[in-house]
């Protein structure tokens, strides 16, 4: 008998490996990502208390929350931090490369087909906690939730938002 | 054996055995060849397929309205042809028909092959090949799962469940020819049969169970049969395109589907048993048998033509009418006649018996049927998308050269496992043929009484 | 005390099913048929002397639709019912749709499960082979085992001689055996 | 990405062979966030920028409005505030965005080495060269410098004007070959003044066009557009309900035709003789306006020699046209006659017709402090060109896109003057053929990333400020010229005082400010214009008179149409003078009247074809089946090109497209059809020639089918009558009961309590302009295919232009063409939906059809059942060459191989908008979203918004007309959420 059910039962037991490892974890955010210079969350959010929109100043206003521009650093570092620094405002289509650039690496990515506003989700109250997890405790971010589609859902049933699929993908 | 026939008048279960398992004797260079040119085919078929995934399906002909043409026409072509085994090996069965013993393992493994060509032809056919599993019901993180509205879900659980259930009743026919052929075989052979004999006996237990479950099966098969083709059908009656949307669709095409069927039997027996030397254990007068079904279903789909027509006709609706003009006179209306001619009048002459009884003739006029019912799919699909609702987007489909290889695969696909399994496996049901061997014998003699063998 | 298998092969379905009567007939129930193909002769004469009935598989089957109709309500439904999509017009829960699907699991799931009370009502697969079982059972004879005492072997082998048996043959049972 | 295999691929790959299937086709989050160092504060990322600017790729000087995401435009729109394009915009003025990402564009200054290759060089070695090769032609001599451009404003070119003055030449050339020259002659004659005046086809009862495509090319085609949607609207007057008059005077009948009541056949290069058969008629009939203080006798003694009867047999047209012509013009309250082409005489015709008629000051109307002439008169250009000829010009300029080699007419031989300068520079965008010959190639700026002004017609002042960095390393041409004229230094040098064009803009404009409005603040005043892109006024209209001498002059008519067949020669409404033609989205929306993309063709009448031999029958249902090739020989030459078939082209005549056959210009424009201008005479569009059918053969593409609507309800049209009989437009009932009756439901209708979307557009309003795809494409991200897979069947358009042919049966009671825009419907009970078998086609809960393309695997069984067919299937992977990605709407994904897609109506605008509203925590407003393809509709004819809003200007436009609303395919009772308001005909009776 078992001849013939230990192979089967392995063969079902790999597929299950193999389904689980490639079907569940589609844009799963990296907990692996070094950033340039060693910023720490902790300190500044945690420690200090500073509002998380007073540096990802776009959250409210755009789709994207925005990084802070260096500016805003040496607002408080002064700017001894960086021996004065020239307004730098061309975009990226300028070849040349601005004088003071910090090359932040992603920690979270979103596939171009799903289209996340931060506008409607700061308006509607809801903490930035709940997606990026205690970001003021981390000295380095790490992901917390595996962002991905069931993980909007829920929040979005939990809250009576929209389950327009249509909504998110355009 | 010619001889053996003509003096042994007392049949013998062990001359069945041996004629099968000549059948199943290790093939020749010929036969070899044959495979090896069916599994070039099929690779070059791969081939095409992968290009043709890597790079989208813009290598195809297909165009803007005619977004369906040879992929799914191949699917329903095979799909159709699956259906005649189930009616010989299933419906028959339940009718007790004794003719169809010696032919339905054939008919039965032509099923199992063809429904496993079929279902490729919707993964073919997909554009984003890599995200087929979208239709299959499962629990995910996007908590999405399939329309069951869609007639390619049905598609997908109809396809799904044929596919498992003539594979379970082809195999579960099997397992007493297994454990036979086990008996005599030797080395891989010997295991390969002892596997899908599952250590068969023949006890009185196993029989009385067996009989049961082949019973049931078949009282399955048969509704599913209807069903499936039914489905399929309805992947086109469904829609609202003129040309699609008709009730009577799911009768024309299981009808269609029993001829095209049946002529592809004769397509495969008449060569297995000139090939392999079974003229004894599947005689003329089975031939015959097929020939008629397939001279009735002809009629039948002539039929269905023309209350098609007269439909279109009668309704006069002008959409559906300027659909079928296209159809019998556009620039793609040769493609309909050569339909008429090859599933209407050619089949005419099986109502001589001296044709039913020719086996050349037979094999001619069952490759003209299937040609001609590739054609009807092909005509229905692709001539009534190109010359859809909206007359400025009307646009005729012209292959390119990866659907006709792939269609080209398709048959070497098929015939490749047809051929191996025939070889490997035995092709004709030894135990049915002996429970009815003593009535086959009379029956041949009564009606056709014995001619010397060129 | 050991144990024999009295093994008697029978040319055609006939002779067998009067060697399974006339067993029955002589008291000896633990018998065993091989025949190579379902000879509707030897069957009924199984029935007969066993009072048998017709076979439980249909009810593995009668039940594996039912669970197969009842699954695909509970598919169709419940994830119809998950996401309320709007789809053509159509209401949420659109059954005739639906009833293709029930009638497909229906068909599968109940061949499945037929297919399985088959294998379990038959006792298959089978390892080790049944003693007694000649090759030949699945090719052209008919075979009456009887598993008995040695002593009654002799009773047996006459009875089975006496139904047209064409050889009776007699072996000896291996101390310990598959249940089966 | 890596190099070689992608992951992509590997996953595809691996998915045949069933192994890797479950593998998500996605990339790993690794991209670099780099934020700025000091944010802009007028920018924030993920919100769109607005900047008015001008357009500049014709002379109508429509002011639009640049979009821009994160530094890059990527959609032009028109200009709400500007007065000509009233926040419209046509096909060409979208796509000038692929002239400034143009793959093509010269990407660093060139030399021409001595084989004929280019070289690299630095801007340096490129500004070097051209100031010392500018100051040694200087030194031999004046008049050594040639400059050929084009007019980029007044402010740009007083800086060309001063600076080759500065370099002591005189020969400088602003070239535009369709030019004014013809327009202004004829002023200068009827009306002693070189202006050009404005038209009001709005205000006109009848309008009757000499050759005038003004819903095509002429003039201002979007103001015009608009006017003509006004003049065709139906209006209740003196009691009755009538619409506009219209006869198109041309061999062809091109949209302004297909619009026209009345396409007049006349023979190429008659329409100056009809015009005056016309006013003989009107002359005879006393149907002038009394108060004219018009020579009656001068008048009638001018006009004797073209009787309608002499002047319709020349012109190859029934009598009868010529004399109910005059009877529109004449007899309408206000009527406007129009001339096109470069026949001096036939405007000369048209402006007094309009004198006669009294509609001088009414339709046509002089405006006091027009601006000056910017263009180069034709005489001076070919003077400047005979200068090079003979060897007076030592440096040639070819600059701001003028390309003379193409367009300027083939007697002056400008390809051989230009490879006879000793030192050609070319200054511009995309290398055209005119910089084949070029010693020294400079890349300049896009007008989108400069600085400049514009100042189309009196009270219409624009100014065109950059609106994104450039794309490429470019330079202003203008901050070459002034900084090579401060090199040239002296006296001359200082007339330049500006630094750069920017500061030439801006001190122009302060000089504005002081005449236009000199009690404001400059600084509020410049602000205010670039907020609003420029300063408004309302002209004056100027009284002129009709100078009698005119009625002395005698034209000279063609007596009688040749034996031979006549080409008659037409701008390609996209490619225009050729210009569009390195803009692939103009190639590859079909030209609306033939449907035909990528190539040039020859319209030829299916007589016409018999008559040359072609075997080839007229049969509208199969145009793309086979197509011969013909030779036609004409006085300056022959060219090969396939024959069209069509009914909508005069007998005898073959109508060709201008635009294509450049022998550079970039990948899309090169060796693509025959240019005509090399073969085209001076002043003229027809020529005559002799046919040759060749053996050839050669597949003209179109994405259209069938012409023939085989009856089906897709574009309707109703006639006057049937609109006035009992059906007039009833506005006081209640809106609820006006709504189409109740559709067929099997089930509960579906509710949709909040927003639904619809659409209603007005098909009568419709000129086929194609503003609305172009629209599309640039908003959502559409893929260009190319010719051959157009061919193929694989064009990704979701909005389309449909046009139809009426059958000769119909023909009388039916409009000349069919032209409606067909998009997704959005219906109700969408046919697309059911069959999908994952939910990648389902409805919104505001009614709206969408398609998600993750979701999508690409089955195609939606498109299969779509009644309308507005789905289209990425058959490859749509692919964007270097730079042209920078235009794709980030909101917008960018779909992949194998996926269905469709029009959203735009469902990130709704999206959007309804975020800021409930931010805001209110309601949408009626106009607050608005699809691309109904912002950029010159005549509006598309109208979108809420239907559960009964106030909604879409609903109030279904229900006001009401007898003219229909859906498309209604016996299908899929519910279509876009209702068409019927198109209106006069029928030939009542004309």
């Amino acid at each position: 008998m078992n001849r013939v059910i230990i192979p089967i039962a392995l063969l079902l037991f790999a597929g299950g490996v193999v389904t689980v490892a490639f079907s569940q974890r589609p844009w799963a955010p990296r907990s692996d990502v070094e950033q340039p210079i060693p910023f720490s969350h902790r300190v500044h959010a945690g420690i200090n208390k500073i509002p998380c929109q007073y540096c990802h100043e776009y959250a409210r206003r755009s789709s994207m929350s925005g990084v802070p521009p260096v500016e805003r650093c040496v607002g408080c570092h002064g700017s001894a931090l960086l021996g004065g620094i020239q307004p730098i405002t061309r975009p990226w289509t300028d070849h040349r490369q601005p004088p003071f650039e910090i090359r932040w690496n992603r920690v979270y990515a979103l596939p171009d087909f799903v289209k996340f506003v931060h506008k409607p989700h700061i308006w509607a109250g809801v903490a930035c906690q709940e997606c990026h997890g205690p970001v003021e405790t981390m000295d380095r971010v790490v992901p917390v939730y595996e962002i991905n589609m069931g993980f909007c859902i829920d929040c979005h049933v939990k809250r009576g938002a929209t389950q327009e699929c249509f909504v998110c993908h355009h | 054996m010619a001889a053996a026939v003509e003096t042994d008048l007392q049949p013998r279960y062990i001359d069945v055995d041996r004629q099968v398992q000549r059948a199943m004797a290790p093939g020749g260079l010929t036969y070899w060849l044959w495979v090896l040119f069916c599994a070039f085919l099929t690779a070059l078929g791969i081939g095409f397929w992968t290009n043709q995934v890597y790079k989208g399906l813009g290598v195809t002909g297909l165009t803007e309205p005619t977004m369906w043409a040879p992929y799914i026409t191949n699917f329903v072509f095979w799909v159709g042809i699956a259906h005649s085994g189930t009616l010989i090996s299933a419906i028959l069965f339940l009718f007790r028909t004794r003719w169809r013993t010696a032919i339905y393992r054939c008919a039965e493994t032509m099923t199992v092959f063809a429904v496993a060509t079929a279902g490729l032809f919707p993964l073919i056919h997909l554009g984003r090949l890599w995200f087929f599993y979208f239709v299959v019901p499962y629990p995910n993180e996007r908590y999405l799962q399939p329309d069951f509205r869609s007639p390619l879900v049905w598609d997908f659980f109809a396809i799904g469940t044929y596919l498992t259930i003539s594979t379970v009743f082809l195999f579960t026919g099997l397992i007493p020819d297994c454990a036979n052929a086990r008996e005599v075989a030797t080395g891989w052979r010997k295991t390969l049969y002892s596997i899908f004999s599952f250590g068969w006996q023949g006890t009185d237990r196993q029989w009385r169970n067996f009989q049961m479950v082949y019973l049931l099966l078949a009282g399955f098969a048969t509704p599913l049969v209807l069903s499936v083709h039914s489905v399929v059908s309805w992947d086109f009656a469904m829609t609202q395109l003129p040309g699609w949307h008709s009730t009577i669709f799911a009768p024309y095409f299981v009808a269609g589907a029993i001829f095209s069927g049946c002529a592809l039997v004769l397509t495969l027996i008449i060569p297995i048993r000139k090939f392999w030397r079974l003229e004894d254990v599947v005689t003329i007068w089975h031939l015959d048998n097929l020939a008629k079904i397939v001279l009735f279903t002809s009629l039948i789909i002539t039929y269905s033509y023309s209350v098609e027509s007269f439909m279109v006709w009668y309704s006069q609706d002008p959409l559906e009418l300027a659909t079928f003009h296209q159809r019998y006179f556009g620039p793609q209306g040769y493609f309909f006649w050569i339909m008429v001619v090859c599933n209407c009048v050619i089949p005419l002459l099986l109502f001589s018996p001296r044709v039913r009884t020719n086996t050349v003739w037979l094999f001619i006029i069952s490759i003209f049927v299937n040609i001609g019912m590739w054609l009807e799919r092909f005509v229905i699909i692709a001539g009534s998308l190109a010359t859809n609702t909206m007359p400025s987007q009307w646009r005729f489909y012209t292959p390119h050269v990866t659907e006709i290889v792939i269609t080209a695969a398709s048959f070497g696909w098929f015939l490749m496992n047809f051929s191996l399994f025939a070889k490997f496996m035995p092709i004709v049901s030894m135990t049915e043929m002996k429970e009815g061997i003593s009535w086959l014998r009379q029956a041949v003699r009564t009606r056709y009484p014995y001619r010397k063998a060129a | 005390m050991s144990e024999v298998a009295v093994i008697s092969t029978f040319g055609n379905d006939d002779d067998c099913a009067r060697g399974i009567l006339a067993l029955h007939h002589a008291r000896i129930h633990d018998f065993r048929a091989f025949f190579p193909f379902p000879s509707e002769k030897i069957i009924e004469a199984v029935n007969h002397v066993r009072g048998w009935g017709r076979s439980p598989v249909r009810y593995w089957q009668l039940f594996g639709g039912i669970i197969g109709v009842l699954s695909a309500i509970a598919l169709t439904f419940g994830t119809s019912w998950e996401w309320n999509l709007i789809v053509g017009g159509r209401p949420i829960i659109s059954v005739p749709p639906y009833i293709v699907i029930m009638f497909e699991l229906m068909i599968l799931i109940g061949g499945l499960s037929g297919l399985t009370g088959f294998f379990l009502h038959s006792r298959m697969p089978v390892f080790d082979p049944l003693p007694g079982y000649r090759s030949r059972f699945n090719e052209d004879k008919f075979g009456l085992v009887v598993e008995c005492d040695e002593t009654a072997a002799s009773r047996i082998e006459s009875v089975l001689r006496d139904a047209g048996a064409e050889e009776v043959t007699r072996e000896a049972l291996e101390p310990v055996r598959d249940n089966h | 990405m890596s190099e070689g295999l992608s992951r992509r691929s590997f996953i595809k790959l691996a998915a045949t062979a069933g192994a890797a299937a479950a593998l998500p086709g996605c990339e790993p989050a690794a991209r670099k966030i780099i934020p700025y160092v000091v944010p802009d504060e007028n920018v924030i990322p993920g919100v769109p920028t607005f900047y008015a600017t001008t357009c500049n790729e014709c002379r109508a000087g429509c002011g639009i409005v640049a979009k821009v995401r994160e530094g890059r435009v990527i959609k032009l729109e028109g200009n709400p505030a500007d007065p000509i394009s009233q926040g419209s915009i046509c096909a060409r003025g979208q796509a000038a965005l692929q002239g400034l990402y143009n793959p093509d564009r010269l990407a660093t200054p060139m030399t021409r080495r001595a084989d004929g290759s280019l070289q690299e060089i630095s801007w340096e070695e490129a500004i070097h060269q051209f100031n010392a090769r500018l100051q040694s032609a200087a030194q031999s001599g004046k008049n050594r410098i040639a400059f050929i451009g084009s007019s980029q404003g007044p402010a740009l070119d007083n800086i060309t004007r001063l600076w080759l003055q500065t370099w002591g030449s005189e020969r400088l050339v602003f070239w535009e070959r369709i030019g004014e020259e013809a327009a202004r002659a004829a002023a200068q004659a009827c009306f002693g003044r070189r202006d050009l005046p404005i038209y009001r086809f709005d205000l006109a009862e009848a309008i009757v066009s000499f050759g005038a495509d003004f819903l095509e090319t002429w003039g201002s085609p979007v103001e015009y557009a608009r006017q003509y949607a006004e003049f065709r609207r139906p209006k209740l007057r003196n009691g009755t309900l009538s619409i506009g008059k219209c006869a198109y005077i041309s061999p062809r009948l091109g949209t302004t035709g297909a619009r026209a009541d009345r396409w007049v056949q006349a023979y190429p290069g008659t329409e100056g003789l009809v015009a005056m058969g016309v006013l003989n008629a009107i002359v005879n009939q006393g149907w002038f306006a009394r108060d004219t203080e018009i020579d009656l006798g001068a008048l009638k003694e001018f006009v004797s020699g073209y009787d309608p009867h002499s002047v319709s047999e020349a012109a190859g047209i029934p009598v009868e046209v010529v004399t109910s012509l005059a009877s529109w013009l004449g007899q309408s309250n206000s009527a406007l006659a129009v001339a096109g082409g470069d026949d001096l005489q036939t405007y000369i015709a048209a402006y007094l017709l309009n004198a006669v008629t009294g509609n001088l000051g009414r339709t046509l109307v002089f405006l006091e402090d027009s601006p000056p002439e910017a263009l180069t008169p034709p005489q001076d250009a070919a003077e400047v060109v005979q200068s090079i000829h003979d060897g007076q010009v030592d440096v040639a300029i070819v600059a701001g896109g003028a390309n003379p080699a193409y367009s300027m007419p083939a007697a002056w031989n400008v390809a051989a003057a230009l490879k006879r300068v000793p030192f050609l520079i070319w200054m511009g965008e995309v290398p055209d053929d005119s910089a084949q010959a070029a010693h020294l190639l400079i890349p300049t700026h896009h007008p989108l990333e400069t600085w400049r002004d514009s100042h189309p017609r009196a009270g219409v002042h624009q100014v065109g400020q950059p609106v994104m960095q450039p794309v490429f390393d470019s330079r202003p041409l203008h901050d070459i010229l002034i900084q090579s004229a401060h090199l040239a230094g002296g006296t001359a040098g200082q007339q330049i005082p500006w630094e750069n064009s920017a500061d030439a803009v801006n001190a122009a404009w302060q000089q504005l400010q002081s005449k236009l409005a000199p009690d404001t603040n400059p600084t509020e005043f410049w602000s205010q214009a670039l907020r609003t892109g420029g300063a408004y006024q309302e002209a004056q209209a100027r009284k002129v008179t009709l100078d009698q001498a005119i009625l002395r002059r005698k034209l000279q008519f063609r007596s009688a149409a040749p034996e031979n067949l006549m080409l008659a020669a037409f701008p390609h409404i996209f490619l225009y003078d050729g210009r569009g033609a390195d803009k692939p989205w103009l190639q590859e929306i079909p030209e609306p009247v033939t449907q035909i993309v990528w190539d040039t063709w020859i319209e030829m009448h299916p007589e016409t074809a018999r008559q040359i031999g072609l075997k080839q029958n007229y049969d509208t249902r199969y145009l793309y089946a086979g197509i011969n090739v013909v030779e036609v020989s004409t006085p300056n030459g022959s060219f090969e090109a396939a024959v069209h078939i069509t009914p909508l082209v005069r007998p005898g005549v073959l109508a060709v497209p201008i635009g294509q056959g450049h022998s550079a210009y970039g990948r899309y424009a090169k060796d693509r059809g025959v240019n005509l201008w090399a073969f085209l005479p001076e002043a003229s569009r027809s020529v005559p020639v002799q046919v040759r059918l060749t053996e050839k053969r050669y597949m003209l593409t179109t994405p259209l089918g069938n012409s023939d609507m085989m009856g089906r309800s897709v574009i309707e049209a109703m006639s006057l009558e049937e609109l006035t009989a009992g059906k007039q437009p009833e506005v006081e009932r209640e809106a609820q009961e006006e709504m189409p009756s109740g559709p067929y439901e099997m089930y509960d209708p579906i509710r949709y309590p909040g927003y639904k979307w619809g659409m209603t557009i007005d098909v009568n309003a419709c000129t086929g302009c194609s503003a609305c795809v172009a629209a599309c494409y640039a908003e959502n991200n559409l893929a260009i295919v190319g010719k051959e897979r157009v061919q193929e069947g694989h064009i990704m358009s979701w909005l389309r232009i449909e046009r139809f042919i009426p059958s000769p049966e119909e023909a009388h009671k039916a409009p000349n063409l069919y032209l409606a825009p067909i998009l997704c419907q959005h219906c109700d009970h969408a046919p697309c939906e059911p069959v999908c078998p994952v939910f990648a086609s389902v409805h919104t809960r505001e009614g709206l059809n969408a398609q998600i393309y993750n979701r999508c695997i690409g089955t195609r069984f939606c498109e299969n059942n779509c009644p309308y067919k507005v789905r289209r299937f990425n058959w490859f992977a749509p692919e964007w060459p270097e730079p042209m990605h920078l235009q794709l709407n980030p909101d917008v994904t960018v779909r992949g191989a194998g996926v269905m897609e469709k029009c959203t109506f735009c469902i990130q605008r709704i999206t959007a908008a309804e975020i800021d509203a409930r931010t805001e925590g209110r309601e949408l407003k009626d106009g607050e979203v608005i699809t691309a393809c109904a912002q950029a509709c010159p005549t509006r004819a598309i109208t979108f918004g809420n239907l559960n809003d009964h106030n909604s200007a879409m609903v109030k436009r279904r229900v006001e007309n009401k007898p003219r609303a229909y859906t498309m395919l209604p016996q299908l009772n899929a519910l279509p959420q876009i209702t068409y308001l019927r198109s209106i005909y006069h029928t030939t009776e009542n004309l």
